[in-house]
C-alpha cells in the first residue's frame, strides 16, 4: 500500500510553473530519492507534500486520506515530518528545546512524557553532548543533524530530507548515512532530495528524477543514474 | 438635496484625509515602514506654517511654499538619521521608535505652543463658496481636493516618468539587489520621507486652514490617514485617495445623522471594508 | 598583476561561517569560472566580492584598492557589477527600466547603451514595455545581463546564470560572452554546469565547503579531479 | 543513569528566596506605611500588571498592540456598569472587568489579525477608539463627561470593614489598603502566571514561532492558537487591572479610562526601558518609571518629551533594555526558563 500519492500536483509563481503535474506513488516504508538540476523544483515539491506551499491544482494523498488543503501543522500531526535545506533551527532555544518544541506539539504530547524520546533522539543523531548548547550556536554539521532529529522527534511515518548531507565532510556525511539508514530500518518512509549522490544512493531503493517540474524519470537508481538522459540532465556532462 | 450635499462635503472632505495618508502611503511603499508620528508631523507643520505667517506676516499659502523644503529636510535628516537605524525584519524597532517620537513631538509642541487651539488666519478666499446649481461650495473644499488629487498625479508622474521614480520602485522591490545596481537605499528612503514631509506640509495648510488645531491632534490625524491607506489597499495611490473618500463621506453621513457619530462611522467604514476586503479595495499584487 | 583579487576571504552568515580563507585571482579580460556544489559558497563568494557581505578591506583588493568593507552600490560604481543568482529582476519594472536602473545616478561612458544590449539580445528589443516578470526565464536573464552590463563595468559577475533553464536557452546566453569580453569587460561566472563552466572559462576554480578545493585552465583538469572537488572523495 | 530537566540556575534560587521575603514585606507594607505610600505601591503595581500583558503580547506574541486602554477602559466601564446598573459589590466585579474585556477582545482580534505586523499596532487603536466613542454613548453611565462610583457601594465594599477594625485607619485609607492588596494578589498571579505559561510547551511554542514561524508549524506548532491565547490572556489580566484602577479611582470618564497615553504609552515605555520579552524587564522599568515621574511630574510635558526621547535612545542604542544590558553582562536570570537537559550519557563526563 501507498503511503503517500501525488495525482497531477502542479504549482507556479507569477509565470514560473515550478511543479508541471507531478505523478507518483511512495509505498509503505519505502525510501525514495529524488535528484534533479538546481531549480528543477525538488523544494517546492517538498513544500507541497507538507503543507508549507497549497498547491494549485491536483491532489496528495496522506494514508489514504486527502491532504491537498490541510495546514503544515495539522500534517504533521498526522505523520509527516521534515528537515529544511537550509537548517531552519530556533536559533535561542537549546538543541533539546528545539526536540522538545517538536515533539510535544508534533505528537500533542507533555513534556515529562517526551521527555526520554527526545533524549533518545538526541543519542542517536550524536547531538546528547550538545543537548544545552542555543541552536544558533551549532556548527553546519550539528545544524544538520538537528534537522533530523527535530523531525525525527515528532514520530513520523513519513520524513522528508532536503539535501541533509550537502556541505558535509566524506566522514561527517557516512555517519549522517548511518543514522538516516537506521531510521529507514526501523520503518520509516523516507523521501530524501539530495546532490551528494553516492550518500543518496546507499540508502534509497527507488529513485526520482525531476526537471523543470516535472517527473522525467522513475525507477531502480542503478537504471535511472545509467540512462543517458539524467546524467546529460543532472551533471550536464558526458560522464 | 440635503443627502446629495452631505456626500458631496463627503467627497471634499475625503481630499484632506487623502492629502494626510499619500506621505504614510508613499513612505510605507518604498520601504515597509508606518509612521506612527506621521499625525503629528502634520501638526508640527501646521505649526511651522502658523510661526511663519506671524513672524514674517506671510500669507498661509506663501508661508507653506516656506515651510515646504524646510520639512523636506528635516524627512531627510529623520529619516537618514534615526529611522534607518531602525530598518529590518524586527518590527519592533520602527513601531516602538517612531511611536517615542510622535509622544515626544507631541509633547514638545505643547510645551513651545501651549494647549490652546489656533487657527490659521482666514481670507476672503478661504471663507468664500461657489454655487453649483442648488448646492454652495467652499472655495477651500474645493482647494483642499484638488490638491489631492494634483498630488497624486504628481507622485505618479515622479513614480513612473523620472529616474528617481524607478529607483524608488526598484528599491521598494528589491533593496538589496537595487544596491547591487548602484543605488544607495539609506538615500532613497531619505529623499522618499523628505518627499513625503513635503505633502505632509500641503496638508498641514490645509488643516490649518480648515479649522482650529492644538498639538493634541495628530493622532487622529495618523488613524484617519491609516484607514484610508488601507481601506485603498496598501501601495495604491489612486486607493488611498478613494479611501481618504470612503471616510470623509461616512463621517459626513454620520455626522448629519447625530452630530456625535461622526468620528465613530468613519471608523465603521473602515471596518467594514476590513471585514469585506481584507487587503483594501486596490491591493498590490506582490505585499 | 590582478585586476581583482581575494586574499583570506572569510564570510559569516550569523554564527555561520560560509568560507574559510578562499583566494582568487582575476587578470583583465580573463574570465573565470567557480564550480561546486551547493552550500559550497560559490554565492557567498560573490555576495562578499559584490560589497553585500562586509569583509576584512584587504580581503578584496579591485585594480589595487582594498574594497573588502564598502558598501555594494560603491563597490558597483567603481565598476564591478553584479548578475545575481535567481535574476532578481524587479517585478515592477519594464524591461526597458530594469536595463536603465543600470545606468541610475551618473553617466556611463563605454560600449554598452540599450541599443547596444538591444543589438547583443534582440528579443529584448521587442519585448521593450513588457513587466520583467512577464518574459521567459531566458529572455529574464538577458535582461539580467543587459542590466549589469548598462553600468560599462570593468568586471562582471555572473551567479548562476544558467540555473533552471534548458539547454538551449543557454547556449543562446552564453553567446553572449565573446561581445562582452570583447568590449572589455573581465567576467567571474559561477556554474553548476561543468561542461559550460569549461567552455567559457580561461580558468577554474573548484569550492567545496567554504574552500576552493582546486584550480587551473581547464585542459589541466582531469574529469576525476573535478568530480572528486566537486562532490567529495568517494563517487 | 535517566535524564531528568531543571529550569532552576543558583541565581534563580537566591532569587525565589529573596522573593519570598519581599512578598511577606510587601503584604505587611500597609501596617507600617502611610497613605501616599500605599498609592504610589498601587500605582506602581498596577502599572506592572498592565506592562507585563503588554510584554507578554508583543515581546512574547509579537504583537505590538497599541489600543490597550481598550481592555482598560472596557473593565473600568463593565466594573462601574455592574456596580451601578446591577448593584454588585465591586471587588468581585473585578473579575467581571476582565470577563468584559474579554468579550471585546474577540472582535478585536478578530478584525487586528487580519492586518500585519505595525498594521496591527494601528488596527488595535481605531478599535480602541471605536469602543470609547461607543462608551461615551453609554447616557446611563455619564455619556462623554462620565460618573462616580455610588458612596454606597464604595463604603460597604468587601473586606473595608475589617481593614477599617483591624489596621485602625479611616474608610477612604481602609480602600486604599484593600485596593493595594488587591493590587498585589494581581501583579503576584500574574507574573506567576506568565512564568507558568513560558514554562509549559505553549511558552516553547512562542519562542519557536518567534524564531522561525515556518519551522514552528512545520513540527505541529499551531501558531495561529497561540496567537489567540496570548491576545485573550492579555485582555482579560489588561481588563481586571482597568477595572481595578478604576475602582479605587471611584470616578470615570470615556477620555481618561481610554487615554492612549496613560494605558498604552506609559506601558510601553516601562517594557522598552526595562526590556522587552522577559519578566525581569517590566519590573525594573516600571520602577525606573515612577523614579523619573517622581522626579519629573512638575515639568508635565518635558517629562512626557523625557520618556519619548529616552524609549527612543534605549531602542536604538540597547533593543533588550536595562535588563537586556546586566542579563547579557552577567548571565544572571530571575526567571529563567531554560530547560536543562541532565543525567544520562550527559553525566558521564561534566561539561
Amino acid at each position: 500500500m501507498s503511503i503517500l500519492s501525488l495525482t497531477s500536483v502542479s504549482k507556479s509563481f507569477g509565470a514560473l510553473t515550478v511543479t508541471d503535474g507531478a505523478s507518483f506513488d511512495v509505498p509503505q516504508g519505502q525510501a525514495l530519492g529524488i535528484i534533479g538540476p538546481n531549480g528543477a523544483g525538488k523544494s517546492t515539491l517538498f513544500n507541497l507534500i507538507t503543507g508549507n506551499l497549497r498547491a494549485d491544482a491536483g491532489s496528495i494523498h496522506f494514508e489514504g486520506r486527502d491532504v491537498t488543503k490541510v495546514s503544515a501543522m495539522e500534517r504533521c500531526l498526522t505523520g509527516i515530518g521534515r528537515s529544511f535545506q537550509i537548517p531552519q533551527p530556533f536559533e535561542k532555544l537549546t538543541v533539546y528545546e528545539n526536540l522538545l518544541v517538536a515533539a510535544t506539539h508534533g505528537r500533542n504530547m507533555s513534556e515529562a512524557m517526551v521527555r526520554d524520546d527526545c533524549a533518545d533522539v538526541l543519542e542517536r543523531t550524536e547531538l546528547i553532548r550538545r543537548a544545552n548548547t542555543p541552536a544558533g550556536q551549532l556548527s553546519l554539521l550539528e545544524r544538520k543533524r538537528l534537522e533530523l532529529a527535530r523531525a525525527m522527534a515528532t514520530q513520523p511515518k513519513l520524513l522528508l530530507l532536503d539535501e541533509i548531507a550537502g556541505g558535509l565532510t566524506e566522514g561527517e556525511c557516512q555517519a549522517l548515512i548511518a543514522t538516516i539508514k537506521d531510521i529507514h530500518a526501523q520503518g520509516v518512509t523516507i523521501i530524501w532530495i539530495e546532490h551528494v549522490l553516492h550518500a543518496l544512493n546507499s540508502v534509497v531503493e527507488r529513485l526520482l528524477v525531476l526537471d523543470f517540474g516535472k517527473v522525467i524519470g522513475l525507477g531502480d537508481p542503478d537504471e535511472i543514474m545509467a540512462s543517458r538522459e539524467v546524467r546529460e540532465i543532472y551533471l550536464g556532462i558526458d560522464v | 438635496m440635503i443627502w446629495v450635499d452631505t456626500i458631496i462635503q463627503g467627497i471634499l472632505l475625503g481630499g484632506l484625509y487623502a492629502l494626510f495618508a499619500a506621505g504614510l502611503s508613499l513612505v510605507f511603499g518604498i520601504m515597509r515602514l508606518v509612521n506612527l508620528a506621521h499625525g503629528d508631523l502634520i501638526v508640527m507643520g501646521t505649526y511651522l506654517i502658523l510661526l511663519l505667517v506671524t513672524l514674517l506676516g506671510l500669507p498661509p499659502f506663501l508661508a507653506a511654499a516656506v515651510a515646504m523644503p524646510v520639512m523636506f529636510c528635516l524627512g531627510w535628516a529623520l529619516q537618514k538619521f534615526l529611522l534607518n537605524r531602525t530598518l529590518g525584519d524586527d518590527i519592533l524597532p520602527p513601531l516602538l521608535v517612531t511611536f517615542g517620537l510622535s509622544i515626544a513631538l507631541q509633547n514638545a509642541l505643547l510645551e513651545t505652543f501651549s494647549a490652546d487651539s489656533q487657527r490659521l488666519p482666514t481670507s476672503a478666499l478661504t471663507t468664500a463658496s461657489v454655487q453649483a446649481g442648488p448646492i454652495s461650495l467652499g472655495v477651500m473644499p474645493l482647494l483642499t481636493f484638488a490638491s489631492a488629487v494634483l498630488v497624486i498625479i504628481a507622485l505618479n508622474q515622479l513614480f513612473y516618468r523620472t529616474e528617481l521614480g524607478r529607483a524608488f520602485r526598484a528599491t521598494s522591490d528589491d533593496a538589496t539587489t537595487a544596491s547591487l545596481m548602484g543605488i544607495k537605499p539609506a538615500n532613497i528612503f531619505a529623499i522618499a520621507t523628505g518627499i513625503a514631509l513635503i505633502i505632509v506640509t500641503i496638508a498641514a495648510l490645509y488643516l490649518g486652514l480648515r479649522a482650529n488645531f492644538d498639538p493634541n491632534i495628530g493622532p487622529a490625524r495618523l488613524i484617519y490617514a491609516f484607514e484610508a491607506v488601507i481601506i485603498g489597499g496598501l501601495g495604491s495611490l489612486w486607493g488611498t485617495l478613494l479611501g481618504g473618500i470612503i471616510i470623509g463621506v461616512a463621517q459626513t453621513i454620520g455626522a448629519a445623522v447625530n452630530p456625535e457619530w461622526q468620528i465613530l462611522a468613519g471608523h465603521i467604514a473602515f471596518l467594514l471594508v476590513l471585514l469585506v476586503r481584507p487587503r483594501g479595495l486596490f491591493p498590490r499584487a506582490n505585499d | 598583476m590582478a585586476l581583482l583579487q581575494t586574499r583570506d576571504l572569510i564570510a559569516h552568515y550569523g554564527d555561520f561561517q560560509a568560507l574559510f580563507g578562499v583566494d582568487i585571482e582575476l587578470a583583465e579580460n580573463e574570465t573565470i569560472a567557480i564550480i561546486g556544489a551547493n552550500g559550497a559558497g560559490k554565492t557567498t563568494l560573490m555576495r562578499s566580492i559584490a560589497g553585500v557581505l562586509n569583509n576584512a578591506a584587504e580581503a578584496v583588493m579591485f585594480d589595487g584598492t582594498a574594497i573588502g568593507t564598502r558598501p555594494a552600490d560603491e563597490i558597483m560604481a567603481q565598476g564591478v557589477a553584479m548578475v545575481p543568482e535567481g535574476r532578481r529582476l524587479f517585478p515592477s519594472l519594464s524591461v526597458e527600466e530594469n536595463l536603465l536602473i543600470g545606468t541610475y545616478g551618473r553617466k556611463t561612458i563605454g560600449h554598452w547603451t540599450l541599443e547596444t544590449v538591444y543589438d547583443l539580445f534582440p528579443i529584448l528589443r521587442e519585448r521593450r514595455n513588457s513587466p520583467g516578470t512577464a518574459l521567459s526565464g531566458g529572455q529574464q536573464q538577458m535582461v539580467a545581463i543587459g542590466r549589469g552590463l548598462m553600468s560599462n563595468p570593468r568586471v562582471l559577475l555572473c551567479d548562476e546564470i544558467s540555473l533552471g533553464l534548458a539547454p538551449v536557452v543557454i547556449k543562446d546566453i552564453y553567446k553572449a560572452v565573446p561581445a562582452i569580453k570583447a568590449a572589455g569587460a573581465s567576467l567571474i561566472v559561477v556554474e553548476q554546469d561543468i561542461a559550460q563552466a569549461m567552455a567559457v572559462a580561461d580558468r577554474v576554480y573548484c569550492m567545496m565547503e567554504g574552500r576552493v578545493t582546486l584550480s587551473g585552465t581547464p585542459d589541466s583538469l582531469s574529469r576525476d579531479a573535478i568530480h572528486d572537488a566537486y562532490f567529495g572523495a568517494g563517487h | 543513569m535517566a535524564y531528568s530537566v531543571t529550569t532552576q540556575t543558583p541565581a534563580s534560587r537566591i532569587a525565589s528566596i529573596a522573593g519570598l521575603i519581599l512578598i511577606v514585606a510587601l503584604i505587611a507594607l500597609p501596617f507600617f506605611a502611610g497613605r501616599g505610600t500605599i498609592q504610589d505601591m498601587f500605582f506602581i503595581l498596577t502599572m506592572l500588571v498592565l506592562a507585563q500583558f503588554w510584554n507578554l503580547l508583543a515581546g512574547y506574541g509579537g504583537l505590538v498592540s497599541i489600543g490597550q486602554q481598550a481592555f482598560v477602559g472596557m473593565g473600568a466601564y463593565a466594573l462601574f456598569g455592574v456596580v451601578i446598573l446591577w448593584g454588585l459589590d465591586p471587588v468581585p466585579s473585578i473579575l467581571l472587568a476582565g470577563v468584559a474585556a474579554l468579550i471585546i477582545a474577540v472582535p478585536t482580534a478578530f478584525f487586528a489579525f487580519r492586518l500585519n505586523g505595525a498594521y496591527f499596532a494601528i488596527g488595535t487603536w481605531v478599535i480602541a477608539e471605536v469602543v470609547r466613542l461607543l462608551v461615551a454613548q453609554w447616557k446611563t453611565l455619564g455619556g462623554g463627561t462620565g460618573t462616580s462610583l455610588p458612596r454606597s457601594a464604595t463604603k460597604d465594599m468587601w473586606f473595608v470593614d475589617l481593614i477599617q477594625d483591624g489596621l485602625g485607619v479611616r474608610s477612604a485609607a481602609a480602600r486604599d489598603i484593600l485596593a493595594y492588596w488587591l493590587a498585589l494578589v494581581l501583579a503576584l498571579a500574574t507574573i506567576g502566571g506568565i512564568y507558568w505559561l513560558l514554562r509549559t510547551r505553549r511558552g516553547l511554542a512562542l519562542a519557536a514561532v518567534r524564531d522561525n514561524m515556518e519551522a514552528a508549524k512545520s513540527v505541529g506548532v499551531d501558531a495561529a492558537r497561540m496567537k489567540w491565547i496570548v491576545f485573550l490572556t492579555s485582555a482579560f489580566g489588561t481588563g481586571v487591572a482597568g477595572g481595578l484602577i478604576y475602582m479605587q479611582k471611584a470616578r470615570i470618564s470615556p477620555d481618561a479610562a481610554f487615554s492612549v497615553t496613560d494605558w498604552t504609552a506609559y506601558v510601553i515605555f516601562i517594557v522598552v526601558i526595562g526590556g522587552i520579552g522577559t519578566i525581569e524587564g517590566p519590573i525594573i522599568g516600571v520602577l525606573v518609571f515612577f523614579a523619573l515621574q517622581s522626579l519629573l511630574a512638575d515639568f508635565g510635558s518635558w517629562y512626557l518629551m523625557t520618556l519619548g526621547v529616552l524609549a527612543i535612545l534605549i531602542m536604538l542604542v540597547a533593543p533588550r533594555g536595562l535588563w537586556g544590558l546586566f542579563s547579557e553582562r552577567t548571565g544572571i536570570q530571575l526567571f529563567p526558563i531554560r530547560r536543562t537537559l541532565r543525567g544520562g550519557k550527559l553525566s558521564e563526563t561534566k561539561e
